[in-house]
């Protein structure tokens, strides 16, 4: 019998090893797996590399996991935000390597990955400093840049609703990076609001198949003040 | 001189938005657009992030986490929208399917090179989200900056002195002093602001501009 | 206003010129749009090539443009089936030209134009007959293929619901390369089961968004006898 | 000599396929494998025309022409299932999501390479299909096949006559005479069919063979 759910967070992260590279989900708080991100911190993983679209901000989350000297490298398209202050400042220490990838490349570099491509070309950053280095190539008169997968040991996403299956759905735009981290990462962790018994999920409807997701575990979410 | 303020810019940039477009406003200034679009014509809103169909800021206390912009703004969804993951939408910006994005800029060269992303300040933390994507992506860019820099220099260069967002991208300039189009042979004068006259348009921007018919 | 409803196939696929690439969904039955080939025939263009998953069969659809002579080139996974005669005829005479490519290569190509991907890595295929003359490339210890967009002029795909703005959902296996082939052609003309008023088509079950599509055709579907 | 029927090749291999295991089985002999899966595992079987946990055939009359599976034989689709675009489906295969596929073969050679989709003909009309994907593609590559020919040539051999499917893809083989390994150092017999001795198994077969100390 296939059953993903896994009690906790600090369960679903307890293999994790120093160095690892791991995927966290999310464009701003939309789809940013909180309760994940604070259980790598009570983890205790180092060295690791991370791939996000951002650098973490304020205290909470990837900013505090940077913050705890537990991250080497980070892979983003906009570390930059006025409250990045745990980032900046290990960046400007040394302390952490930054590869800057444009976001769309980011997306696709990583589409890649889960999608068993190789390598491809990109028309984007083409003849800028983000070029610098790499291969480039003419085609069909438009100029491109070789640009690589990139791959990751684990992800950890939030979505809405899962089965014990690991299918996955999202809501609205908190899906932004979920579905192909899900694809790239060798085990995929989601945080989901709702679990459903198996079959409750339309089979149309399912954003990413259960195929992807390794655990999943439910986090319900905080009951605001009226 | 009078000059355009930002929302009159945002404005005139929206009048030129054609009934049907897919577009994509780009983090800050561009997003003023979205207020000017003119109430008769159904024009879809992308935002980077997943999502077609963007509607108005949502009223105070309706907002929702996770349903934002590319600015990380609350938005809300008009019928018809739809949400995708991230490749898609990338896909759909670097596949050609936008008709226009609007950007901010640093400088625009005569040649329709972009540079919006990075002063160049070597301790500078660049930081560079979609911008590079839209600018090759879009089948017309648009830039919407003011004409010139706080100390009157002119952002409509001969050649960018700050790092390329793309090459050759730029379609039309909108500043707070003219419509500008970028064509293969130059720089076309649409529009110019009131009653400033084209030599001294010429004069403050530097590179040369070509006068159309149609232009003051 | 935006709306993509169009009155009639005819009326949908009456600019499309001789010459012309036209990618046609469907997977055996599932997602052919039937009506639309039955239209493409009747308009008369001629000279076309077809980008389809196979080759058609029996005496209709695909078959019957094949057999009308009307198909320069297919490009395909699977033409040979047991009774594909009019592809087998044509192409013994050698009327007729056959790209033959990998199932999941000729998916990837398409979805590589939709997307602006200027060529990419594949491993499918490598050592075999279908990649002799093609570049190749060792990448992390495997070995991959460059293989290039497929761009269509037109598109003919079968979907299951649509709104005014284009978005569209499928049914069942019928998806296949309905989504993909939206995004790579030009000109987009979907047949669908139902049209519905716009807000109606859950924004998080779309398929295929709308700016994808160009044009929606209503075929009410045949009614069976009990 | 007893030999397997092509029900008994997939009840073998059937025996195989674990628990939670996510699962190809390619068009034709390997289909045969559905139907003897054991009850007790959920096996998640995928097709390339993009659907993820197909069930057993429709009840006679309950087909639905919009579920088929890739060999276009109406199916059925258990609690838990999904669908999916065929770029989604073969970056599954492509990207090695699958645990195993099964594949017919017309030979494999010693260093796994396998023939399955060409018989080398001059005037043969190639189909190719999604045979190139699944062989590059899944985690394992199991191929189910009769051991000789039907005029008693060996199909695994040395070196392919026919043209290659995929190049040192095959994990393992099943016949209706033996269960072989395809390892980096050669082939390794895991299991011989009834009381055939190892002997005259590496006669048939004719390229060398390795006995494992559980075979026969």
């Amino acid at each position: 019998m296939i059953d993903k759910f896994i009690d906790s967070a600090a369960a679903a992260l307890a293999d994790l090893p120093d160095g690892a590279t791991v995927m966290i989900g999310g464009f701003g708080n939309a789809g940013m797996p909180a309760e994940l991100i604070d259980a790598l911190i009570a983890q205790g993983a180092k060295q690791l590399t991370v791939v996000n679209n951002n650098a973490g901000n304020a205290d909470a989350g990837l900013a505090a996991l940077i913050g705890a000297r537990r991250v080497r490298k980070i892979i983003c398209s906009f570390p930059r935000q006025t409250d990045s202050w745990h980032f900046d400042k290990a960046y400007r220490a040394g302390e952490l390597a930054l590869e800057l990838v444009p976001q769309g490349t980011l997306a696709e570099r990583i589409r890649a990955a889960g999608a068993g491509i190789g390598a491809f070309y990109t028309p984007t950053a083409f003849g800028t400093r983000l070029a610098e280095g790499k291969e480039t190539r003419r085609i069909g008169g438009r100029d491109y840049v070789l640009e690589s997968p990139i791959h990751a040991d684990y992800a950890l996403i939030k979505a809405d609703r899962a089965d014990r299956w690991g299918n996955l759905t999202y809501r609205m735009t908190a899906r932004n990076f979920g579905p192909i981290m899900a694809a790239a990462a060798k085990i995929t962790v989601a945080q989901v609001r709702e679990t459903v018994a198996l079959g409750e999920l339309d089979p149309e409807i399912v954003v990413t198949p259960g195929i992807f997701v390794q655990r999943i575990v439910r986090i319900a979410p905080l009951r605001r003040a009226a | 001189m009078k000059k355009l303020d930002r929302k009159q810019i945002a404005a005139r940039l929206a009048r030129d938005i054609p009934d049907g477009a897919y577009v994509n406003l780009g983090i800050g200034l561009p997003t003023l657009v979205a207020d000017y679009l003119p109430k008769d014509r159904e024009i879809v809103l992308h935002s980077e992030n997943g999502v077609l169909g963007i509607g108005p800021r949502p009223a105070p206390g309706a907002e929702d986490e996770d349903l934002i912009n590319a600015g990380k703004e609350p938005v809300t969804l008009l019928k018809g929208g739809s949400f995708f993951h991230h490749a898609d939408s990338f896909g759909m910006i670097r596949g050609r399917h936008l008709d226009y994005c609007v950007l901010g800029a640093f400088q625009v060269s005569v040649h329709g090179d972009l540079a919006n992303w990075h002063t160049g300040a070597p301790d500078a933390i660049p930081a560079v989200g979609g911008a590079m994507d839209l600018a090759v992506g879009a089948k017309n860019v648009l830039v919407m900056m003011e004409h010139l820099t706080k100390d009157g220099q002119s952002k409509v260069v001969e050649r960018c002195s700050y790092p390329l967002t793309g090459a050759r991208c730029v379609n039309r300039i909108y500043t707070d002093l003219a419509v500008i189009d970028v064509k293969a042979d130059g720089l076309h004068v649409v529009e110019i602001v009131g009653e400033l006259p084209f030599d001294e348009l010429q004069r403050l921007t530097g590179v040369p501009l070509k006068r159309l018919a149609t232009a003051a």
